[in-house]
């Protein structure tokens, strides 16, 4: 294996040294500056009472799935085109930090949803597509899984990721393009967000610290897979080298 | 005596969990069968109230004969099939032991995973309840008669198709009566324990009948 | 065939060595004539004091290198007739004695087809049985790993086991006696 | 207002922010759960005396 193969890992291995006490002190602030906010600040909804404090966790959950594919996609194309070492280091580590956010955006949508629209789950499209992508994710983290050679798998995994990319303009306009249940988007609009000011303060401060969690365990979740094929390679290794010890034992058998 | 059950145990269980997992694979297909439904029949939640446990069923019903190819040819491939026929221990049990441990691995957490994708199927918490209960009693039953097909195509290379042809016909007894019960809980006037005593009957069978075909089948494989 | 003896069959290509050996396992059923095996435990069958080793390892490349072997030793039944006095070795022990004891705790994937072969003799060493059937036991060891396959089965025969090996490579059994099968080859009739 | 009176969806919006905080912290268990067994895996092997690939030419 080449020795630039390893440096641009062991390089990143000290960089994320330096960022993560940062990463995780910001992300510890955020998170209590955007709870507090979500709790005492923003008012109730005339319409749905202290509920939309529900959107303060779905929103931005549903957001970092988006956002993770996003981060998840660009590393597959860096896979499969510059066949950066890190690239499918990065889209393995981040597929179950997308499954987890996947999971609390569908569990906090349906648990809004009951009180709200009388059930727990419509087959509408914004859910439907969410739930496929779900799906995309637990599919890809099998995948990676089952197979056993870590590169070999980081380019099926990279090739599947972008066939599945084509899921993510459906889930972003299934709201504008079919006409659903589930509400349009009213932060992200080209002509500005339609929500008041004291609920999309606290809105933004909880994405920023889900964000800076995706990131934080995104790079936590890549130290370790870059341990795992150390382990892997070290292990090679030791089961093929024939120690010493191994040489002595000759003909003097089974007494 | 049981030092070697529970060897076996555990073996089958490590290589269930470890590379592959083919457990949480089974759950996976298990959800993409629930999420296709929909798309097939249509969003009604009335109508998908009342197919759901039938729904619940076959998705079970295909997860499990899915994850089946492989219980005995993983070791016929690598020959561990011979060494465990020369063991001197009782195929019989053998296949038993193997079978539960298959259904720990792949058909628990099927079981467990239905009440949630019961949810997306608009059952109510009774029928969620009762079709729950129909799939822990049943799908040992369907692991059991599986492994029948399963021993009878060990020697083909691609017997995974072919196994669940054969399996299918044998499967629906318990598919009619796993559902019916589900059904006798959410609609009041039918008794939900006589279907559901049947059900709990054919599971028996199935472990007499199951354990005692396959092993036949086994040895007649290794010819 | 009597105790502490040495079968080695020889034979071309497709001459019927493996059958003969796959039948004396009991894994392929006589067409015609019997097997029978004196002196052994009445309650078991001849199959049942007997190790395969054939050409593939039954080796799982999941488990670790311990937990293969652990699990063939927990799980075969062993068989000791009077005339057979062999002691057995803890598993630790007889991967040592192969070359491969720096291996246990991997998994077996990571093991090459000769360590994989050798973690399979492994299996004969940690089960007692009297009667060893080895399917060219050579094929994918080296020289010296064949040294020691040697000595392990001259030890075997000298606490009164019994091997029936094909094989191409000449091996210095004692006591040996030899088959030589040939095209158009009549059943053997063991009588061990 | 009182912000512990969360209206009659009270269940819910506990439930949401449980099971959020669950997954999160089962998220983030994983996570360290996993690079303690790793960090345990590279120091056996270690004391092996199998070193790494990268630092091959010193080792060696």
């Amino acid at each position: 294996m080449a020795f630039w193969d390893f440096a641009n890992p062991t390089r990143f291995m000290r960089l994320t040294d330096r960022v993560l006490p940062w990463l995780i002190g910001a992300c510890a602030i955020a998170f209590a500056i955007g709870l507090y906010k979500s709790f005492f600040m923003a008012p109730e909804d005339y319409q749905q009472g202290d509920t939309v404090r529900i959107m303060f966790i779905h929103v931005p959950a549903a957001w970092l799935a988006m956002m993770c594919y996003s981060v998840m996609t660009l590393s597959s194309i860096g896979t499969l085109v510059w066949k950066h070492p890190l690239a499918d280091v990065s889209a393995k580590s981040a597929a179950p930090l997308g499954a987890a956010f996947t999971f609390i955006s569908l569990i906090t949508g349906s648990l809004w949803g009951k009180p709200m629209w009388g059930t727990y789950w419509v087959w509408d499209a914004r859910l439907t597509s969410v739930l496929v992508l779900f799906i995309m994710y637990l599919g890809l983290m099998a995948l990676w899984r089952t197979m056993e050679d870590p590169i070999k798998a980081g380019k099926a995994a990279a090739v599947l990721t972008l066939v599945g990319a084509l899921n993510l303009p459906i889930i972003k306009f299934s709201v504008d393009w079919w006409n659903t249940l589930h509400q349009p988007a009213s932060v992200m609009r080209l002509d500005g967000p339609t929500i008041h000011p004291d609920m999309l303060i606290p809105l933004l401060v909880m994405a920023l610290a889900f964000t800076l969690l995706f990131f934080t365990l995104h790079l936590m979740a890549m130290r370790n897979e870059i341990l795992r094929r150390r382990v892997r390679s070290m292990r090679q290794k030791a089961a093929a080298s024939a120690r010493p010890a191994a040489a002595t034992a000759s003909t003097q058998a089974a007494e | 005596m049981n030092g070697w059950v529970s060897a076996l145990f555990l073996r089958e269980l490590r290589l269930a969990v470890r590379v592959g997992g083919s457990g949480v694979v089974g759950v996976l297909f298990f959800l993409a069968v629930v999420t296709v439904i929909p798309f097939g029949v249509g969003p009604d939640l009335n109508l998908l109230a009342r197919i759901g446990p039938a729904i619940l069923w076959i998705g079970a019903l295909l997860a499990t004969l899915l994850g089946l190819d492989r219980l005995f040819q993983a070791d016929r491939d690598d020959g561990a099939l011979d060494l465990i026929l020369m063991s001197g221990r009782s195929m019989e049990l053998v296949v038993l032991v193997k079978c539960l441990a298959h259904w720990m691995a792949t058909g628990l957490p099927l079981v467990l995973a239905a009440p949630v994708f019961a949810i997306f199927l608009n059952l109510d918490p009774v029928a969620i309840g009762a079709v729950t209960l129909t799939l822990l009693v049943g799908t040992p039953a369907l692991t059991l008669i599986g492994a029948i097909g399963a021993s009878l195509t060990v020697t083909l290379r691609r017997g995974g198709l072919l196994m669940a042809v054969l399996v299918i016909p044998l499967a629906i007894p318990v598919l009619i009566f796993g559902v019916s019960s589900a059904d006798a809980a959410i609609h009041d006037p039918v008794p939900f324990l006589t279907p559901f005593l049947i059900l709990c009957a054919l599971s028996l069978i199935a472990a007499v009948i199951g354990p005692f075909a396959s092993a036949t089948a086994l040895r007649f494989a290794s010819d | 065939m009597s105790g502490g003896t040495a079968l080695v069959v020889t034979g071309p290509n497709g001459v019927g060595k493996s059958s003969l050996l796959r039948t004396l396992a009991g894994l392929v059923s006589l067409m015609e004539g019997t097997l029978r095996l004196e002196g052994g435990e009445t309650d078991l069958t001849p199959f049942e004091h007997t190790h395969y080793f054939g050409h593939q390892d039954a080796v799982k490349p999941a488990l670790s290198v311990q937990e293969n072997l652990a699990f063939w030793r927990d799980f075969s039944a062993p068989a000791t007739p009077e005339s057979f006095a062999a002691g057995t070795i803890r598993p630790l022990e007889a991967l040592d004695l192969l070359g491969i004891g720096h291996t246990a705790r991997l998994p077996a994937a990571y093991l090459s087809a000769g360590q994989k072969r050798r973690l399979s003799l492994a299996r004969l060493l940690v089960t007692p049985r009297p009667i060893w059937l080895m399917d060219e036991p050579t094929s994918a060891l080296d020289t010296k790993s064949e040294a020691t396959l040697l000595g392990l089965m001259n030890s075997h025969l000298a606490h009164g086991g019994m091997i029936v090996t094909a094989t191409h490579t000449p091996l210095a059994l004692t006591p040996m006696q030899k088959l030589h099968l040939d095209t158009a080859p009549s059943e053997p009739e063991e009588t061990a | 207002m009182d912000p512990f009176d969360l209206g009659p969806h009270a269940g819910f919006i506990v439930a949401c922010y449980i099971i959020t905080f669950s997954v999160v912290a089962a998220v983030i268990g994983w996570v360290l759960i996993d690079r303690a067994q790793l960090n345990a895996a590279l120091k056996e092997l270690e004391d092996q005396g199998i070193t790494r690939a990268s630092n091959k030419q010193n080792a060696s």
